[in-house]
């Protein structure tokens, strides 16, 4: 096991799977840099995150694809692409971004296989950075995943460590259908650690990383490190908590999260986008309708407020759920 | 003009005339009620499809649009699954579940229709990124209409296509409209080539009721584009013989507009004067193929209105390879 | 009172608001239509399901704007013309569409109050059509409100019969923030009774078009339709019902809902969406978490399977959730 | 060259010297962890900002980009507010909410920085309606990067404009980068000028470090939209002094780029150069502008810096009107 983080994790995933298929293509914007630079480096960013750094120098051009601004060509050619035989990953380099792709999200790429009678495949994944807590105001800090979850067709991961970001990438291009998968943007310099040679995390297994008996915990992406503070906080007062990671909403192991609910009864549901038709709402909903009878107390949900993320830091910081909002959420729940 | 034998001609012929028949039969069906849902039919645009299709074999791969039957026969998809599909029946090209906008058949490198106007374009950007790494001289075509060239998707992914230097073909059938809008309205430039060429692209506007002056501007655009030398653009000049789809009452048209341009404008009629006219093919040798084509058409018919609908245990079946 | 349909109150309710305010314009692809044709006869189209009919003749080509295919520049035309003093509505022909214009809606207007400090405002009502049910694919034929109704900034109103759709639509136009109204095709020949002179229903109220003890039902849009079918047909059995159309999906009236489930303890919800992130399992998660108390059963989510529209009529009429779906979960509930 | 007076070149020389100083500051100050976030700094193309603006009244409007400081102030945005807002404080000019991604002035007809590439044309089109409609001479301007000449939302928005002869002028502020890309390398076509011709909209290339140049040629952008006649484009050619963002490390420029941009193509400079040459403007009469923006651009931070941060209370205010 070697101590990674979540940036260099993600690195080594598309660097092993690259080698093991030549299928494999990433294109973006930058996603080497230095095209037409006066300096004629290439690799001047690997990604404005750096995760692809280095990917060029080994794989060329014609796997590793600079783009122009156009985030509907990127998305539809790596749709097409992957009708044609490929397996591209599409980087959108902020979430936010979707919305001048989407049509080639979930018309295109999510619909095709159905569409066309189960006759073709669309092996796309699609990469792409999310979240608040960089000051970077209302279209550069939100969620996304919730727009993309209800989208039948898509698969959508959501890591919240650096092991599961490897395992879940290398699985995501693996896959034959269409996936979205989305980084943290808080998470990139986090480490831990990532078992060595082959690791693979399968889609609709959620992780506990937390085992407890008062209450179960469900929490989302970067949430889920926020959960773990707030859980550890609270063992000095006597409450212990199951933790779930569901690490891929789309499909949802809903099984994991029934059975805790049986011995806990108690459930709270931590997303940092707003609540409005969230993943926290949905599992909520899916909770109420299928798991009703473990529910022993009302659902709580941790959510950001129903407003854009804020620039300045004050407001930014009250905007997301921080660790003792879900402490809080979790005491009130269990006394209830 | 290009040599074409014989076989080539009737070939081509045969297409064309195979196109126009599935519409013109098709527009009979729906008027009977006997298929549901939106159907936009491509007669009247037939050169344009064949006269680019035949320059391409079954692994150059094409995207099309809503107008699509055109595009699948001449790129040689089974007119019998099709009429199945568009009548929504089991063993139809796609089950039933893509319907008269989403046909596509893999086998014969048809990445499929598209019912949003500008979805096929960045596809075919894609396709092409698979035939440049191959390195096999293959190319992507992206077929798209008038209206569909102020759509922004398609101006990405010609920009893309120019930066990349694929080999991808972007085929305009301006056919004089975007639903009720005329191109003149629409189209700011009031010309579809010369908005390709500020692109970076070469781009050529040709009489697309003359399957003649597709097929050799498409020997053009591909000797460009398998040389290495990036995307090209046709402007195809057409026009539609039917409405935008079926059931459009065209009062944005003038009352003999149709009818005009059924005389004049009929790519199949002037198919068959440019190759009897020189003693290419006899008239008796196209009457043959008629003959032929419209046995063809009924047997689909039949065939489709005697087939099962899908079994309603595909409703969830598909979405996923696995999940 | 006159029987109107559904496409006619629609148009009632544009020309009495465009004559009541000049700044009231509308903007999209042939909603007129016959621009440049060479018959020369303009409102060719009137809207391509009629809706925007003869506007023209009334407003000119400066208020009834024909536009291209180009739905970024429609959003973004009314949103920009918004903040500029106008109050726009910006026609997209079918909900699916919103892919292509996705970021004029939710990271532009959606969003500009806020990042601007509350500094100006942006009027702006998006009419499109949505729903299944006319054999159109999966491209033409999907609901789409729920991807929309989470983003904080935006109403959705999605109204279900004639009456409403004129109230809600001038109360859309009269309103200072970005309203999505969603039209249900197979609604538009619908009549019902329509009051006659001004007539505006108010956001965030829903409506309870039947009464009863035994379920609460909540239903959107057509939904509502066959729910009240579903429920008269319960009678016989001594079944009654609370139907609760929201009208607004958001501002969403919870009140109502938790006021009937304090007497019925029992809930069915019914969404033609696919379920994950639905608004069906986003009131089911808000009940679950706000008024767990009141609930007797577990909810019951009736909606479209998580799977994109299919074609052929068999599949698509078993796809949509049809009164008896709705039937048969408020039967379960009442039983359980 | 356009004959402008003592004031106004002064005014002009104290826009641009006003965005320099205020990015240079800003520089300054995001390099000792005094502001949040990200952040787009616009040194090198004050001429642009103000060549353009300086045409305009407060009920012209402009939309802009990420990076729109610039534009803010030669549009006449007040420059405490705008630090203030770039500080995240409660008085600035969007109460800490936007940042300096989302600076917008009503009253200046500042509609908005975005942080989308392509964001801005669209909304401009529109406020372009709203001119057209008012019928009283005002006119709508977008300004974009020369990346955003690949995003299709701006050639939709091209195309619209001409379809509906729209008061509004398309400004390319060609910086030769779109973050760490090349022009060359994006831009299919290696000119942006001729892609907006293929709109069917007159269009043309300026260069950007000269002032005069940008003036003279938004004057005739002018007169044509003004005159109704449609919109207008204008191709900038500048440079960025900084990267593309603050901590940007421009690996992809060459070591002595911008040490060399700042040496010759310093738009400040070369208007210093020609305004005192002619003996418009004397060299005191300059530096006493730049006395004066400096102490302004001290006051902005020191009044920045003592400002109090927006209260908690402020996150879920103005996200609607009434709800
Ligand atoms: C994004 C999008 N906008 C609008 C439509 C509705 N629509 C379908 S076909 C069409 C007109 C297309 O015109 P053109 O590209 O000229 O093709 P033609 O119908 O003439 O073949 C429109 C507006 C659509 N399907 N997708
Ligand atoms: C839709 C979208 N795609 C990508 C980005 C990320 N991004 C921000 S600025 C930028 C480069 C813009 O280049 P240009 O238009 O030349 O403007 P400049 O930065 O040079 O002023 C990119 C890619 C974005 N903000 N929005
Ligand atoms: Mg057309
Ligand atoms: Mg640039």
């Amino acid at each position: 096991m070697a101590v990674t983080t979540f940036r260099q994790a993600l690195n080594d995933a598309m660097f092993e799977e690259m080698r093991r298929d030549e299928r494999v293509i990433i294109l973006g914007e930058d996603v080497s840099g230095g095209a037409g630079g006066t300096s004629g480096e290439r690799d001047a960013s690997g990604g404005i995150f750096g995760v692809s750094k280095g990917l060029i120098f080994e794989f060329g051009e014609n796997r590793v694809i600079d783009t122009p601004i156009s985030e509907s060509a990127i998305i539809g050619a790596g749709a097409g692409a992957a009708l044609a035989g490929l397996r591209p990953i599409s980087e959108i380099m902020f979430a936010d971004f979707v919305g001048v792709c989407m049509d080639q999200i979930y018309n295109q790429a999510a619909k095709f296989r159905y569409m066309f009678g189960g006759k073709t495949k669309c092996p796309l994944v699609i990469r792409t950075a999310m979240g608040a807590g960089m000051n970077m105001g209302a279209q550069h800090s939100q969620t996304i995943y919730p727009i993309l979850t209800g989208v039948p067709g898509l698969k959508i991961a959501v890591p919240s460590n650096a092991a599961d970001a490897k395992g879940l990438l290398k699985t995501a291009i693996r896959d034959d259908d269409p996936v979205v998968f989305f980084e943290h943007k808080a998470l990139y310099n986090r480490k831990c650690e990532v078992p060595d040679g082959e690791h693979l995390v399968e889609f609709g297994e959620a992780a506990m990383p937390r085992e407890g008996d008062d209450c179960t915990v469900v929490a989302i992406g970067r949430m889920v490190v926020f959960a773990e503070k707030a859980i550890d906080g609270l063992k000095e007062a006597g409450i212990s908590c199951d933790l779930i990671d569901p690490r891929t909403v789309s499909p949802l192991d809903t099984e994991t999260i029934f059975e805790s609910l049986e011995h806990t009864g108690r459930l709270v549901i931590v997303d940092e986008s707003p609540p409005r038709c969230s993943v926290a709402s949905d599992i909520a909903g899916i909770v109420a309708s299928e798991a009703f009878g473990s529910l022993r107390a009302p659902i709580k949900l941790v959510t950001a407020p129903h407003a854009p993320v804020p620039f300045a830091r004050e407001l930014e910081r009250a905007y997301m759920p921080g660790p003792g909002d879900i402490a809080k959420a979790i005491q009130e729940v269990v006394n209830d | 003009m290009t040599e074409l034998d014989k076989d080539a001609l009737l070939g081509a012929y045969r297409r064309m005339k195979t196109i126009r028949e599935f519409e013109e039969r098709l527009h009979l069906e729906i008027q009977q009620g006997q298929i549901a849902g939106f159907t936009h039919l491509y007669s009247g645009q037939e050169a344009v499809a064949v006269g680019v299709c035949d320059h391409l074999a079954d692994d150059d791969y094409i995207v099309s649009t809503h107008r699509g039957h055109g595009h699948c026969i001449a790129k040689g998809c089974d007119v019998i699954g099709m009429m199945k599909e568009i009548y929504g029946r089991a063993d139809g090209l796609c089950k039933g579940k893509g319907g008269s906008m989403h046909i596509a058949d893999f086998d014969k490198g048809m990445l499929g229709a598209n019912a949003i106007v500008g979805g096929g374009p960045p596809l075919a950007v894609g396709a092409a990124i698979a035939n440049r790494n191959a390195g096999d001289g293959k190319v992507s075509v992206a077929f798209g209409g008038d209206g569909s060239c102020n759509q922004g998707t398609v101006f990405e992914a010609m920009n893309m296509a120019v930066v990349l230097k694929l080999p991808a073909i972007f085929v305009f059938e301006d056919n004089g409209y975007s639903e009720h809008t005329g191109v003149d309205y629409a189209v700011g430039s009031k010309d579809i080539a010369s908005r390709c060429e500020g692109f970076g692209m070469p781009a050529e506007k040709v009489n697309g009721d003359d399957f003649f002056a597709v097929f050799d501007a498409m020997a053009r655009a591909l000797e460009h584009s398998r040389g290495g030398k990036g995307p090209f653009a046709l402007e195809c000049t057409t026009t539609r013989f039917f409405g935008h789809f079926e059931g459009d009452p065209q009062n944005y048209r003038a009352k003999d507009e149709v009818e005009q341009h059924r005389e004049n404008r009929d790519c199949l009629k002037i198919f068959r004067a440019t190759v009897t006219a020189d003693g290419r093919v006899s008239d008796d040798e196209l009457n043959a193929v008629d003959t032929d084509v419209l046995a063809l058409i009924e047997t689909a018919v039949e065939q489709a209105q005697a087939s099962p609908p899908p079994d309603v245990s595909e409703l969830t079946t598909d979405v996923y390879i696995s999940y």
